[in-house]
């Protein structure tokens, strides 16, 4: 009638097997495994392909215009959005977002599960020469290069 | 002491007849008088039985009185009389109590009805005849009152005719209740056949002269089922059933607190005073036995009914099993704790079929699966019917309680000192009958008065205060019988018992002096009966001091003065606000009407029980037929019994 | 020859407890209850008969030691019970009318709406 | 003068009521699992309880879809006062995957204010434990709150 | 004025108020640890249930719509003080009763059934349709275990009766204490055997605890009986389930582990405990640990056949006078 009595019985006198999880510090999570997020700023490229990729749109991206023409771009990720399926981790090419495994992800307030990062982004080089400049200089090596030749044939 | 004390009884009767009469005189003309005419007349016989107690259940006298002053001629009894003995007066009292109790209730119930007159004139005739009855002294004359008081009840059951069900109800009273007089009337011709008399007293003294005379014993038999048919005990109670579920509440309350009580009556005097055979094992198997099938059967017949008075009848039947059974223990125990319970069961009975009557009076269906949450409209009707449902389930502070645990007693004291099995399954029969009682009036309370309010009830009124009175007085008499069980033993119970059981003195004031130590009848006694003071006051004081400090100590822990109102938060009716706080909690659905009542409660027992249950509900079929033929039956078997074994 | 009587009136019983239980129309059934209580009255009156005894009529003057009369206590009880036998009869056949009105039938395997 | 007794009782035996919100289910195995033998929220005093009467931290999982909208503002309704909202995995406090979408609506804030998230698409149940730990901090403030 | 006051005491103190909610406390707060521990779990501290009443004490009290208020709030207070009165007639640890009138079993029996009586017109006053239902269940589990612990009662009571006794005062517990403080605990009777094991089952159902609690199934039927109850009425249903599991445990050592007495009183609680602790291991929290809820029917049928069987087997071989 009553099955489980002898292995009733016998577990009383086993250790409990629970976890000491309140008391000691929290056991660490299987290797590989995808926790929040790291955003290291500097290497983000700001190359979008992230925002594109990730389900729950858990980013936000927002850029501002500095005076020298660069991108102060900050990325927010809403951990309470994110489903942790690190398709931005493995689609950012210059692997700026890592998934670490710290998965206590709890808070009261929401900056709690924000992680941000900013970065500005370079803008391209300006060409030296303005493309008059260009211009002239293509002219002026052609001019040369003539007259190089012309030079060879007298010669 | 031909005191003018000495002609109460007959009064007392009289009255109630000339009243009857009276009322269908004087009733055409005015409704006033014919209230004032039946309420004096009801009063007058209860003041005179309240009268005779003094000199009777005190002082222990028996008062005889021959109509037509036709005292007995040497030694023989001609005429007919009255013999008020303690018995008889306890059993008066109870009938007066629930006369006087029904008749105040029935002038505000019966106030839709019309034809009023008849009513009252029926109703009169019934509680004269039944109080005549237990008041006489002749064979005969309590036949005669015995057949009044079923015309009476026939009637009355089909008072209102236009109710489904009430023609037929009555119909089958009558040809099986015909079938119970007629059986009486055979068992006493064949008794005037040997003993030519017809005088209680000089019966009981002849008889033990007879020796096995088989007629004399057949006529122990038929008797018997005689009055068993009156009491409706086990073939007999699908009668019971139908009379009630139909029978408006007042009637209904006389026909279970008093009709069943004169068939007690007859069989306590007719095994104890007649032929004190109860000493005898047989007839102790034989009127145990009825009793406790009896009990059974009707207490789980009442566990699946849908009627609420068609369960408070089979309630009824199954209360009487209880007293049939202590009564026929045959000791001294048994019998002061059936009259006991007796006196209870129409107190409690009486109350329960008020508080029905009051709900049908104002919601006017007594459905079980319909009705629901009466409480919230009818709070006062809901507190009597909890005293009630309280007492007959024998719950400490009450009546039941006490009656209850001195039947057990007596019963486990006769299985002891006998030491055969019988009395000790009827003890547990007992015991198992007494929580199924208690489940099944859980089962009303649910599904009538507790649950929620289905919308057809919304407005329905408290009872008018002219029928909460009767309530209230049988609410009060649960309470103070239960309450002092010693007190009650003493002044009512060991008189009566005493009676019971000493033939002797009751034939010497009869036939006079000297009569019954010519037949050699002893004069058998009472001793003091050891009595359930378990349950006396300061024990009660006690239950109460652990009710207020557990009170206060919740209280204490829970709130502080501030946090007060804001912590015991209860929507108040007038503002019925919407918020879904209040509402009964439905997984999150909208509240809708979901009553959990009626039939659909109890399943595991009854899932257990099925094949019986299905069983017992095709055996009450409905057919006149088959109800005669059970009654036939039943007198064939126990007519057999008797011959062979006794 | 005082058993004939007692057969009879067992008979009569016996009869109409045949017919309580066995017939399915009311009135039958009715008749049935009248032929019970027919039984019971004979049976009364047989039960105070004294072979030879006279009618129990007389006056002071005629009451000899050796009168030897039937009894007649019987016989006032028969009377009061063939009235009862009447008015038993007399309510159920009203009864039985009034269900013939309510049901439209005297089949008591029809009227049984009172039953579980 | 039971009341610091009573408060510290509080945040001793804090009772759980889960309502399912929608949710794809793994957040509530994960719930229940915190009560297995290897975490055993028990030995902190929880327990949970089958109906919003007797909850004092009621936990909600799943997007709120229109379906159980209704069904839960009734359900955190009748839930006695001092009264804590858990909100469990992402769906609840954002709609995760299902953002946007004509089926759900909105996040749980719109209904109740939130006190503790618990993030992770099946957060571990060390998470969850976490979490309920803080909202019995926050049981026991609300409960003083309501008796000064 | 010292009857008032012994009186006052024993209602307040010892056999009452004060040991049996710290008797019960402290049986529950074990009970829950060795079912945890059966899992291999560590299990909740030990004044977990303590904390559990005082916290339900602390909450708000929502009295529903459908609700009849009165009845509400009186029904727990007086299951608890019914509760309470049936310490006061068991003689602990050998002692006399604090109240022993002439049968107390009998009034013992009412009074557990009042207790039960009391949750369920609570639940069917707080008319919730998942107190309706748990109402029904609970009184199916009273019908069920009502017969064998009719049948102990009677076999117990038989058994103490010696052929020329006088019969008056047959329930009684002083006689059955005395009895036992005569010639040794009732179950070293092999008749009455069969009668222990019967109580053994009946305490479980009796209290409501795991396998037999039917009618507060938290998960089928959302805490049953209790469905509409928060705080402090809560509570004290929760402190009378609690209180139940002593005052049943008592029973059964009363009645069947009645001689076992030092003489030091101090000595025969300690040892009394003990009796009920072991008692709720082997009752309670074994079949806890190791086997699932019964259902309604299930439990109706186990009673009525096997233990009541039980029971009455004891029942005749006391009767035959053995």
């Amino acid at each position: 009638m009553l099955p489980y009595l002898k292995k009733a019985v016998t577990n009383l006198f086993k250790k409990p097997s629970t976890e000491a999880f309140p008391a000691g510090d929290p056991p660490k999570a299987a290797e590989g495994y995808r926790g929040r997020i790291h955003y290291d700023p500097t290497k983000c490229m700001n190359c979008g392909m992230c925002l594109r990729v990730c389900a729950p749109q858990c980013m936000h991206r927002d850029i501002e215009k500095l005076e020298n023409g660069d991108q102060k771009v900050t990325f927010t990720f809403d951990m309470t959005s994110c489903t942790f399926c690190a398709m931005c981790a493995d689609f950012c090419s210059s692997h700026a977002i890592t998934m670490t495994d710290d998965y206590m992800i709890v808070g009261t307030k929401l900056e709690d599960f924000l992680v941000t990062g900013t970065m500005i982004k370079k803008a391209p080089p300006k060409p030296k020469f303005t493309p008059e400049q260009i211009a002239e200089m293509k002219a002026k090596a052609e001019a040369a290069k003539k007259a190089k030749a012309e030079a060879a044939q007298n010669g | 002491m031909n005191t003018f004390l000495n002609n109460f009884p007959i009064l007392a009767i009289m009255i109630l007849f000339v009243g009857a009469f009276v009322t269908s005189l004087v009733g055409r003309r005015s409704a006033l008088a014919r209230n004032g005419v039946v309420l004096v007349s009801m009063t007058a016989a209860l003041a005179m039985m309240l009268a005779l107690v003094k000199p009777v259940l005190l002082d222990g006298q028996i008062i005889t009185y021959w109509l037509g002053n036709w005292e007995p001629v040497e030694g023989w009894a001609f005429g007919i009389c009255l013999e008020v003995d303690a018995l008889s007066l306890f059993f008066g009292l109870i009938v007066t109590v629930a006369v006087f109790v029904s008749g105040v209730y029935s002038f505000t119930y019966m106030n839709h009805d019309d034809s009023l007159v008849n009513y009252y004139t029926l109703f009169l005739m019934l509680s004269g005849s039944v109080l005549g009855l237990v008041l006489s002294g002749d064979l005969f004359n309590i036949f005669v009152m015995v057949e009044i008081m079923t015309f009476t009840a026939v009637a009355l059951t089909a008072f209102r005719n236009t109710y489904e069900g009430a023609l037929e109800g009555a119909l089958k009273y009558l040809v099986v209740g015909s079938l119970g007089s007629t059986s009486l009337l055979v068992g006493i011709a064949m008794l005037y056949s040997q003993l030519h008399t017809l005088n209680l007293a000089q019966i009981s003294a002849l008889i033990p002269g007879q020796g096995a005379n088989p007629v004399i014993i057949a006529a122990f038999a038929f008797l018997f089922m005689g009055f068993a048919t009156k009491a409706f005990l086990f073939p007999f109670q699908p009668l019971a059933a139908d009379a009630h579920a139909v029978a408006p509440a007042s009637i209904s309350l006389m026909i279970s607190g008093v009709l069943t009580k004169c068939g007690v009556y007859g069989i306590i005097r007719l095994c104890y005073v007649l032929y004190e055979n109860l000493n005898q094992p047989l007839v102790q198997y034989l009127v145990t036995g009825f009793g406790a099938v009896s009990m059974f059967i009707c207490v789980t017949m009442a566990f699946n009914q849908h009627n609420f008075k068609r369960l408070l009848a089979f309630h009824s039947i199954s209360q009487v099993g209880y007293v049939i059974t202590a009564v026929g223990l045959g000791s001294a125990l048994g019998v002061s704790a059936g009259l006991y319970h007796a006196m209870n069961h129409t107190i409690f009975k009486g109350l329960l079929f008020l508080t029905a009557g009051a709900v049908q009076h104002q919601t006017g269906s007594l459905d079980l699966d319909s009705l629901g949450g009466l409480s919230k409209r009818m709070p006062r009707t809901t507190l009597l019917f909890l005293i009630g449902a309280a007492s007959i389930s024998g719950l400490p502070p009450f009546n039941g309680f006490a009656s209850k645990w001195m039947i057990y007693q007596a019963a486990f004291q006769r299985g002891a000192a006998t030491g055969n099995f019988f009395f000790l399954f009827v003890c547990i029969v007992a015991l198992i009958t007494s929580v199924l009682t208690l489940a099944s009036f859980i089962k009303v309370a649910q599904s009538v008065f507790f649950g929620q309010l289905p919308e057809q009830y919304k407005e329905v009124k408290e009872v008018p205060l002219a029928m909460r009175i009767p309530m209230w007085i049988l609410a009060v008499l649960c309470i103070v019988t239960g309450l002092f069980p010693t007190q009650v033993q003493n002044y009512l119970l060991l008189p009566a018992t005493s009676a019971a059981f000493n033939a002797a003195n009751y034939i010497d004031q009869a036939m006079g002096l000297g009569y019954a130590a010519a037949h050699g009848i002893a004069t058998g006694g009472v001793a003091g009966l050891m009595v359930s003071d378990c349950w006396n006051p300061t024990s009660w004081l006690m239950l109460l001091f652990c009710i207020t400090c557990a009170v206060a100590i919740v209280a204490l822990l829970a709130s502080p003065n501030d946090l007060k109102d804001a912590h015991i938060s209860s929507c108040d009716e007038q503002a019925e606000v919407l918020d879904a706080k209040y509402e009964s909690f439905f997984s999150g659905e909208e509240s809708v009407y979901s009553q959990v009542g009626g039939s659909d409660l109890f399943w595991g027992f009854k899932h257990n029980w099925r094949k019986y249950f299905s069983y017992m509900h095709d055996w009450h079929s409905g057919i006149v037929n088959d109800y005669t033929l059970y009654g036939v039956v039943a007198i064939a078997f126990v007519l057999l019994a008797c011959i062979i074994l006794l | 020859m005082m058993a004939v009587n007692y057969i009879g009136s067992f008979a009569l019983i016996a009869l109409g407890l045949y017919c309580m239980v066995a017939k399915h129309n009311l009135i039958k059934v009715i008749i049935g209850m009248g032929l019970v209580d027919y039984g019971t009255n004979l049976l009364i009156v047989s039960v105070g008969f004294n072979p030879g005894g006279t009618a129990p009529i007389f006056t002071i003057a005629e009451l000899t030691r050796e009168s030897f009369f039937v009894d007649p206590v019987p016989q006032a009880l028969t009377l009061t019970s063939i009235v009862i036998g009447a008015c038993m009869t007399a309510m159920s056949l009203s009864l039985v009318i009034k269900l013939r009105e309510q049901y439209g039938t005297l089949d008591t395997r029809k009227i049984r709406r009172l039953n579980g | 003068m039971f009341e610091k007794l009573i408060d510290n009782s509080m945040a001793k035996s804090p009772w759980i009521f889960h309502i399912n919100a929608g949710s794809c289910n793994g957040c509530d195995i994960e719930l229940v699992s915190v009560l297995t033998p290897r975490y055993d929220a028990e030995r902190l005093g929880f327990r949970l309880t089958g109906t919003p009467r007797q909850a004092d931290i009621v936990v909600v999982s799943g997007p709120i879809t229109l379906q159980t909208r209704d069904r839960l503002v009734r359900t955190l309704a009748q839930v006695p006062e001092p009264r804590v909202v858990v909100s469990l995995g992402s769906c609840p406090r954002s709609g995760n995957v299902f953002k946007g979408s004509y089926a759900i609506d909105g996040p749980l804030e719109k209904y109740t204010h939130v006190d503790v998230s618990v993030g992770g698409c099946t957060p571990k149940p060390e998470a969850i434990i976490a979490a309920l730990a803080k909202a019995t901090e926050i049981l026991k403030e609300k409960r003083k709150e309501m008796h000064k | 004025m010292n009857v008032l006051l012994s009186s006052l005491f024993h209602v307040l103190i010892f056999p009452g108020l004060l040991f049996c909610v710290v008797m019960g406390v402290l049986l529950s707060g074990l009970d829950r640890i060795w079912v945890a521990r059966m899992q291999r779990r560590v299990g909740p501290p030990l004044l977990q249930s303590w904390y559990d009443f005082l916290k339900c004490c602390g909450k708000e009290t929502i009295v529903p719509r459908h609700a009849k208020k009165a009845v509400y709030f009186a029904a727990p207070v007086v299951g608890f003080a019914a509760l309470i009165s049936i310490s006061l007639f068991l003689p602990i640890a050998g002692g006399k009763p604090a109240y022993s009138g002439t049968a107390d079993l009998v009034v013992i029996l009412y009074l557990l059934t009042l207790v039960s009586v009391c949750t369920i017109v609570g639940a069917s006053a707080s008319g919730s349709p998942f107190a309706g239902v748990g109402l029904s269940r609970e009184m199916v589990a009273m019908i069920s275990y009502e017969l064998p612990f009719v049948l102990v009662i009677l076999a117990v009571s038989r058994a103490i009766l010696a052929p020329g006794d006088s019969l008056n005062n047959i329930f009684s517990l002083q006689a059955i204490a005395d009895y036992q403080a005569a010639n040794g605990p009732l179950i070293t009777r092999w008749a009455l055997i069969p009668a222990a094991i019967a109580m053994l089952f009946v305490i479980p159902c009796e209290v409501g605890m795991h396998p037999f609690d039917v009618a507060e199934a938290e998960t089928e039927i959302c805490e049953g009986t209790l469905a509409e109850y928060s705080g402090p009425p809560l509570a004290v249903f929760r402190l009378t389930h609690m209180v139940k599991m002593f005052i049943m445990t008592a029973l059964f050592c009363v009645l069947f582990l009645g001689g076992i007495t030092t003489g030091i009183a101090v000595l025969d609680v300690i040892l009394f405990v003990l009796f009920c602790l072991i008692l709720t291991f082997l009752t309670m929290s074994l079949p806890h640990g190791a086997c699932a809820r019964f259902k309604v029917e299930q439990v109706f049928k186990f009673y009525w056949t096997v233990v009541a069987g039980l029971a009455a087997l004891s029942l005749i071989l006391v009767w035959l006078g053995l």
